[in-house]
């Protein structure tokens, strides 16, 4: 531990030289950028090793605080989260030090790389924490640094409004997280999570469970509590979105699930509830993706889904605990688990490429898009990369996790009693309605911005990004696929970490992990078949057309005269469809200018599909508090007699009240 | 003795039930005066028929504060103001006299409930929290800077009451520093009063709510 | 040296040196003087709390005045507050006199009740005897009414009156509330001219009158309480604490709520200790301190002043600390701990608000704006300031409110820790909104940035240093003395 | 160990390899049987496919590799998914549990990049035929899904393909009828949902406005094409052969006439694809919609028989 403690100093303190050079943007960028490297990179050895060789190094410290302790533990669950902390943190600063613009930055790029080592440090840390003060000062650091970062450009006012969102949602989660450790830690008299774990059949586990559920929940981005995250990530910075979106986000999964071995054996509808809310988020979060124009956005939303599809895997290996049934608890957690790796790998391979364009093209309105391919080569393929994997399609990562979690569906489903089945057919239903929209999803991000033709002057004046960003995304487009083709590898050495979260010995987790594992080297197989068929035909095509004439012309426009860019199909058409089938929930704002006569001079639509839960839940409730307030503010209509009444009627009623 | 101090402690009441029905604030001023002089009495009525020299001194002090430097300054901050009657107060003057006959009840209920045993009257401790309470009802109910002024030198007479009947052996020197802070304060009240007329060319505190949500 | 003569030095030398500073040549060498009275104070102060730690307390003035652990540590608090306060009006009346506003007769007055105050406010500390304490606090209130109104002008006088007028029945209640329980305290002892005193009331708290203890309890709380600002008492706070000069905003928000908050802490055990009335004053602090969470709360959701905001917050902390003192346990620990956490950062963002607010010409919100760019040192400073106010970690508030809600928790007292948790989310979403906006919201502002001043970049950094800190780590001393502080306080629960 | 397990795996795939096109020819010639043409020749298919990948080919000038990627991804996808589907009681080249969920993604990576390469021509009509096209796939992959874990329920196999339809005996089926037959009418429409036939798609449409899978294609030529045929012909062997198997539950154990059954079957599966073309109009696109939510629901009452069945 003593290298991962010094992996953590290393990240803040390089992170503190480097907002006292704020003066010297260049340097402060260096200067983070190497102690981000060099901290992540001293946080792996001791990481990697306890990943796949399992075992738990702990250490503790006292500490003067109350019910504090300074305990820190690294088992394969925490180190699970640990590694694409890192590596994605190394990632995302590389990316970022070129990303952002030195000349502009006007002083505050040193602020900016403090917050962004302090939150990949304060992310470990969270993981690593054994004590519950320990574990919510970490937790409130992140917020509160991934806050700075998304108010980088503070001066655009729908900027600051994100943030905003951002830190009060994120403040309301960690007050119901304050309550959780709170009651928790009373009915143990200690804060450390062994104590917690020894007397948690003294808690009111299910009001526990609920208030776990909605802190980490709000972190994760569960529907209903996801409304940051459409507003956050498109605001910040695009490495910083990668870095939320890819890993932090997930540290609200890893606290539900550490939380979640807090208690003793879970009721079986703590599964129900999680199940319902993993398949709600997965198709509502990918719908709203659908529904979106801009880039970071959808990517937002698309994060909602997944981490619904993770929890949907959580969900059924809850139930696979309530019901007894270890191979769908090791396939539910495992398939959670995985997923989260290969959302961390695709996620923020696609925030880092939706950063390369803003860069290129200054703008993220898809509508705005298009032709990029040809424009941006090295983006575009990765960003065609991390689209497939992102819809789970084979060979990439997370169609591995798909598999897992369809297989623990399965086992529900076809051992399991009628309540069972019913999750297992709701879970079903809702992974491939969400894999199918995912697929429709990214079908419009990627063909809209990268192919076609150029819908804006912005867009065909697009040029490559420089050498680092280009880097950073291949080396994520690998890992995507290389998850996937050594999917038997990854799956076997999650046992550790599955044993872990879901409660159970590494033997019967194995086992249970091991079914799957099975099939996966047919997964594998399957791959390089397909790689292989894919070589084949590219060959066969080329031997066919070597000799050939090759004519080249306009794309087929059905005997139209004048064809323009604007004329093709946009990102809010191609969704439009679609996104019809959902328009009970979406409420997609339309302005509809009907061309009129025979020779209408504009006719224009726009569509914009604001967040139904923020419209319809959030705001009215906030609107309600506020009203309810400010019914108070007549009392301070500043006459002094009337304030000494206050005082008089005060002392009145407790006179009356005491003496009654 | 007892006849003396109940004595006292009558007047003490009604000068409070006139000084509710009154709008003159020069009489107002005589009337929180004539208190102050009746307050001196206190110390000695309880004591006698030995004259210990505390209560002489505390009866001397109280004299000169309370009857003396108190209408002096008042009637100085009044004067500059040129204020000369409280117009139309939130509540009436005769409702005031009920609520007065009000705070007169609520200061028996409070007192029977306290049931403190108290030696000499029993009037003492109802009297000094009606006293309070009335000298709060004034602060509420009255406009002028100056009234308010002189409710709060009501409430501080009916807790100088409530001192003296609940604690027969305060030590001399608490006793002192007390009056000194309520001289302070009627002073610094004084000298704020001069300055807000200066500031606003009025006292009515009313209107001072500039400063509000 | 002997412990008698520092404790007397304690309270003596403010006084003295507010004589001298009503005579001072110079605006300089009173703000001078009022510097260096601390500085020759603090390690009194630290070396009587040293002191009283080794041998529980000390006494001096035949026993009228007393330092302990309690007391000790709000004399630290105090010290630390009337120092950040007086490094910062050398800042702050610097600009002031430079613009000819700030003259010597004003300084003058200034020095002369500045110093008063710290005075009454340290014999209200030190006091030994309840009514001495009272005594003190009436002398604050109208010592520092005039620091209010340094400035004359028509609003500040208004908030003058309001204060003076106030506090003055507020106070007065306390006294009735005092009288009640020296009544007690005379009938258990059988008038022995010490029973006034607290460590004689402590002695045996079993024998005194329930009654009128519980009597007397009520009328100190809402006494006392509307010197601490707990709502529905609070309405003079905002007034006062907006139209007062920064560096006396920074000392009311800092250290004069808590001393009558202290008064209070000093009953606290006496009432517990009282028969049939355990239970009785924490629930109603509990009552007051969730109350004044929520009414704080609304009235920072729609505020526009940025120092009445401030205000508004003050009150919302010491609810907390209200609450964290009536939950017990912890909570008293935490209560006091969040005491000295809030006079940090509350006079941290009264001083900042109270300079961009002379550089602005304006405390309205809405026009002070851009404050990063304006002006870096204190533009951060107020956001930062802010932040650690709405409890982000790493800040100490954040653990000191951590505590007060593991205190609610054990109590299972869940509505209230609910109510708590409510109210300091609406608290959150208020000011964040006001931070974000005045840190980096609205137009560039048109007036030429400031120059850079290391004293103010400084006295930023120790504040934000001396949170953040405190924040992760109580340093041993201080440890101790909050431990030992809690016990008093707590009755020895 | 049954030669069948052995060989019958490859020997499937390869008949489908090669016997796919012939199942176009089936429709079609029904359908002209139904409207009293002659038809084109029961091989058309394979002189399409032939004369295409002699051609050259011309490519607009907007399109990028991901253009040419299509078509090869699409059929290589199709073609490796083939492997691990039965050909009813004979087991797939590979099989494996969770082998239907590669099946269902290796088919939706094909379409992702077919889908792509429409939009890599930036035609408003690929657009639209795209956007329909992942439409409806989404609607119909839960469908698939929720049918073959009824189908594992009754069969009480492992869920894998291969030992799912093993396991589905000419006995066993009498008593799970119910079930199996939801199933099928779900796969039936499935089948013609995925296919792009009508009533959900026209193939034979010339309006570029009404296609779904024919307008994503438009400016592909030469073996592009062919390839696509091709991919398109395999896809819909592959979902007849399926229904073949649950329906016609043929299981002697022997190769040839298991092979032979289910092959035979699959034709005629083609048969009552020509015969509905031939009897409907196709829907309206949103009644399409109505079409696929339907077959879902079908799925799940299977399935809740299925539950019933197998306590």
């Amino acid at each position: 531990m003593a290298l991962f403690f010094t992996g953590l100093g290393t990240l803040v303190g390089s992170g503190v030289m480097a907002a006292l050079c704020y003066r010297r943007a260049t340097l402060a960028t260096r200067v983070a950028v190497t102690g981000a490297i060099f901290g992540a990179g001293l946080v792996l050895v001791p990481a990697l090793p306890t990943l796949f060789g399992g075992g738990t190094l702990v250490a503790s410290l006292p500490w003067s605080m109350p019910g504090a302790a300074l305990r820190v533990g690294l088992d394969p669950l925490a180190a699970l989260f640990v590694v694409p902390m890192a590596v994605l943190g190394v990632l995302a600063a590389i990316y970022g030090a070129r990303y952002l613009d030195p000349a502009h930055a006007n002083g505050t790029l040193g602020v900016h790389w403090l917050a962004f080592n302090t939150l990949i440090a304060s992310m470990l840390l969270v993981v690593v924490a054994q004590n519950g003060v320990l574990f919510l000062l970490a937790w409130e650091v992140m917020s509160l640094s991934s806050f700075v970062l998304v108010l980088y450009d503070g001066s655009a006012a729908e900027v600051r409004r994100a943030a905003w969102v951002y830190l009060v949602a994120t403040h309301l989660g960690t007050a119901c997280l304050l309550a959780f450790f709170t009651i928790f830690g009373a009915a143990a008299s200690s804060f450390d999570f062994d104590a917690m774990r020894a007397s948690a059949t003294a808690v009111p586990a299910g009001l526990l469970f609920v208030l776990a559920l909605i802190g980490f929940g709000t972190k994760a981005g569960f529907m209903p509590f996801h409304v940051w995250l459409p507003e956050a990530h498109p605001a910040a910075p695009s490495h910083v979105s990668a870095l939320m979106s890819g890993v932090m986000i997930k540290s609200g999964i890893y606290g539900l699930l550490r939380a979640l071995t807090l208690f003793g054996p879970p009721p079986a509808w703590w599964g129900f509830l999680l199940l319902s809310i993993g398949v709600t988020s997965a198709v509502l979060g990918i719908v709203l993706a659908l529904a979106q124009h801009d880039l970071k956005r959808l990517l937002a939303y698309c994060s909602v889904e997944n981490i619904g599809i993770i929890a949907v895997g959580v969900g059924l290996g809850l139930l696979g605990k309530a019901y007894g049934l270890p191979v769908l608890t090791a396939l539910g957690f495992g398939g959670a688990l995985l997923h989260v790796v290969n959302h961390a790998i695709a996620k923020g391979l696609l925030f880092f490429g939706a950063g390369a364009v803003l860069h290129a093209t200054d703008t993220r309105d898809l509508n705005r898009l298009g032709g990029l391919l040809c424009r941006m080569p090295l983006t575009g393929a990765t960003f065609c990369v991390g689209s497939a994997a992102i819809c789970g399609l084979p060979p990439f990562g997370a169609f591995v996790s798909e598999l897992l979690l369809y297989s623990a569906a399965f086992v529900a489903g076809t051992t399991g009693s009628p309540a069972l089945v019913a999750a297992a057919a709701i879970a079903i239903t809702g992974l491939a309605l969400g894999g199918g929209f995912a697929a429709a999803c990214f079908a419009k991000a990627f063909g809209i911005a990268f192919l076609g033709e150029p819908r804006s002057a912005a867009a065909a004046a697009a040029h490559e990004v420089g050498t680092p960003l280009t880097a950073v995304m291949l080396v994520l487009s690998v890992a995507a696929a290389l998850s996937g083709v050594l999917a038997p590898w990854v799956v076997g050495s999650l046992a550790g970490a599955v044993a872990n979260a879901s409660g159970t010995s590494l033997n019967g987790t194995t086992a249970g992990l091991g079914v799957a594992v099975d099939g996966l080297f047919f997964v594998s197989l399957a791959a390089g078949i397909l790689i292989a068929v894919v070589l084949v035909l590219t060959l066969t095509r080329w031997l066919l057309l070597r000799r050939r004439p090759i004519g080249a012309t306009g794309t087929w426009d059905c005997g139209y005269a004048r064809p323009s860019p604007r004329m093709q199909y946009t990102a809010s058409s191609f969704a439009a469809p679609l996104v019809e089938l959902f328009q009970g929930v979406l409420r997609t704002h339309r302005r509809f200018t009907p061309p009129v006569a025979i020779f209408p001079p504009s006719a224009t639509l726009s569509t914009h599909t604001p967040d139904t839960l923020q419209e319809l839940l959030y705001a009215p409730i906030f609107v309600g508090i506020s009203n309810a307030l400010a019914s108070f503010r007549p009392l301070q209509h500043g006459r002094v007699q009337l304030y000494v009444l206050y005082i008089a009627v005060t002392l009145g009623l407790l006179l009356l009240w005491s003496f009654q | 003795m007892r006849h003396a101090l109940d004595f006292v402690l009558v007047t003490l009441v009604l000068t409070d039930l006139v000084l509710l029905g009154s709008s003159r604030l020069t009489a107002c001023i005589r009337l929180v005066a004539a208190q102050g002089v009746l307050l001196a009495f206190l110390p000695l009525a309880l004591t006698w028929p030995e004259l210990e020299v505390a209560a002489m001194a505390l009866a001397a002090s109280t004299l000169l504060v309370k009857g003396v430097a108190f209408p002096l300054v008042l009637e100085r901050a009044m004067r500059d103001a040129r204020a000369r009657r409280e117009i139309e107060p939130f509540v009436g003057y005769t409702p005031s006299l009920l609520v007065g006959l009000g705070m007169l009840g609520a200061g028996t209920w409070l007192a029977d409930r306290l049931s403190a045993d108290v030696v000499r009257s029993p009037l003492m401790v109802p009297v000094a929290l009606s006293m309070i309470l009335t000298g709060l009802f004034f602060v509420i109910s009255r406009k002028k800077a100056v009234s308010q002024v002189l409710g709060y030198l009501v409430l501080e007479n009916g807790t100088y009451v409530l001192g003296i009947s609940l604690l027969s052996e305060t030590p001399f020197l608490v006793e002192l520093g007390m009056l000194l802070d309520v001289f302070v304060a009627v002073f610094v009240m004084g000298i704020a009063i001069f300055q807000i007329n200066r500031e606003f060319d009025h006292i009515d505190v009313d209107q001072l709510d500039s400063l509000k949500g | 040296m002997s412990p008698s003569l520092v404790i007397n030095v304690l309270w003596l030398l403010p006084l003295v040196a507010a004589l001298v500073a009503w005579r001072l040549p110079s605006v300089r060498a009173i703000l001078g003087v009022i510097l260096a009275v601390v500085v020759v104070l603090v390690p009194c102060a630290v070396w009587l709390v040293a002191l009283s730690l080794r041998l529980g307390r000390v006494t001096a003035a035949s026993q009228w005045l007393l330092v302990d652990a309690l007391s000790g540590f709000h004399l630290l608090v105090m010290l630390v507050v009337f120092g950040l306060s007086a490094i910062f009006a050398w800042s702050y009346f610097g600009a002031e006199v430079a613009h000819g506003h700030f003259s010597l007769r004003q300084a003058r007055r200034f020095g002369a009740l500045w110093l008063g105050a710290q005075g009454a406010m340290t014999a209200v500390l030190i006091s030994n005897n309840l009514a001495m304490q009272w005594v003190g606090i009436e002398a604050t209130t109208l010592l520092t009414a005039f620091l209010i109104s340094t400035h004359t002008t028509s609003a500040s006088l208004e908030a003058t009156w309001k204060y003076l007028m106030i506090c003055s029945v507020g106070v007065a209640f306390a006294f009735v509330g005092t009288l009640l329980v020296a009544t007690a305290a005379m009938h258990a002892h059988t008038g022995s001219h010490n029973a006034l005193l607290w460590t004689e009331l402590l002695a045996a708290p079993e024998r005194l009158d329930p009654l009128l203890i519980k009597a007397g309890f009520v009328f100190l709380l809402v006494g006392y309480g509307t010197k601490a600002g707990l709502a529905p008492m609070h309405s003079w706070l905002p007034d006062a604490h907006s139209q007062a000069p920064a560096p006396v905003s920074a000392l009311f928000s800092g250290f004069l709520l808590n001393a009558a908050l202290y008064c209070l802490m000093r009953y606290l055990p006496v009432v517990e200790g009282a028969p049939t009335l355990t239970g009785f004053a924490p629930g109603l602090l509990v009552f007051f301190g969730v109350v004044s969470v929520i009414v704080a709360a609304a009235f920072i959701l729609f505020q526009t002043d940025a120092k009445r905001l401030l205000a508004y917050c003050s009150v919302e902390h010491l609810g907390i600390v209200a609450l964290g003192l009536g939950l017990g346990g912890v909570g008293t620990f935490a209560a006091l701990f969040h005491t000295l956490n809030h006079s940090v950062a509350k006079s941290l963002a009264f001083f900042a608000a109270g300079r961009l607010g002379q550089t602005y010409g304006t405390h309205d919100m809405n026009k002070l704006t851009r404050t990063l760019h304006h002006s870096p040192v204190w533009g951060t400073g107020l956001f930062v300031s802010l932040l650690a106010l709405v409890g982000a970690a790493p800040f100490a508030l954040f653990m000191s409110e951590l505590q007060v809600v593991m205190a609610a928790s054990h109590r299972h007292a869940y509505w209230t820790l609910g109510l708590f948790l409510a109210g300091a989310a609406v608290v959150f979403v208020g000011m964040l909104r006001r931070a974000i906006a005045m840190a980096w919201g609205g137009a560039a502002a048109a007036t030429p940035r400031p120059g850079f001043a290391l004293l103010d970049l400084g006295l930023v950094l120790l504040c934000v240093a001396a949170l953040v800190t405190l924040g992760l780590f109580i340093p041993p001393g201080l440890n101790e003395t909050l431990v030992a502080a809690a016990r008093i306080a707590g009755g020895g629960r | 160990m049954n030669p069948s397990v052995t060989f019958g795996g490859p020997l499937a795939t390869a008949l489908g390899l090669v016997g796919a096109p012939l199942l176009l020819g089936v429709i079609n010639k029904t359908k002209a049987f139904f409207a009293g043409r002659r038809g084109p020749p029961l091989l058309q298919a394979y002189f399409d496919l032939v004369k295409l990948l002699g051609k050259g080919a011309v490519y607009s000038r907007t399109t990028t590799w991901v253009f040419c990627a299509g078509p090869i991804v699409g059929l290589a996808a199709t073609l490796v998914a083939l492997l691990f589907v039965p050909l009813g009681g004979v087991a797939a080249t590979f099989a494996f549990q969770g082998d239907l969920f590669l099946v269902v993604y290796l088919l939706g990576l094909g379409r992702f990049l077919t889908v792509l390469a429409a939009l890599d021509t930036g035609s408003s009509f690929e657009g639209m035929g795209a956007n329909r096209e992942v439409k409806f796939a989404t609607l119909a992959e839960p469908t698939l899904l929720l049918a073959l874990l009824a189908l594992i329920r009754v069969a009480g196999s492992p869920w894998s393909l291969s030992p799912t339809l093993g396991n589905i005996s000419t006995a066993s089926s009498l008593g799970t009828a119910p079930v199996i037959g939801l199933v099928a009418v779900a796969l039936v429409v499935l089948l013609l949902s995925e296919n792009s036939r009508i009533p959900v798609d026209d193939p034979n449409t010339h309006l570029e406005l009404t296609m779904i899978h024919e307008v994503m294609v438009l400016d592909h030529g030469g073996p592009d094409l062919a390839f696509i045929l091709y991919g398109a012909a395999l896809k819909l062997w592959l979902f007849a052969t399926l229904l073949a198997g649950i329906v016609v539950p043929v299981r002697t154990g022997n190769l040839a006439v298991d092979l032979g059954a289910t092959t035979l079957v699959a034709l005629a599966v083609g048969v009552v694809v020509g015969i509905v073309e031939s009897s409907m109009a196709r829907l309206r696109l949103i009644h399409v919609t109505h079409l696929l939510v339907g077959a879902l629901v079908l799925a799940a009452v299977a399935l809740l028989l299925a539950v019933g069945w197998s306590r």
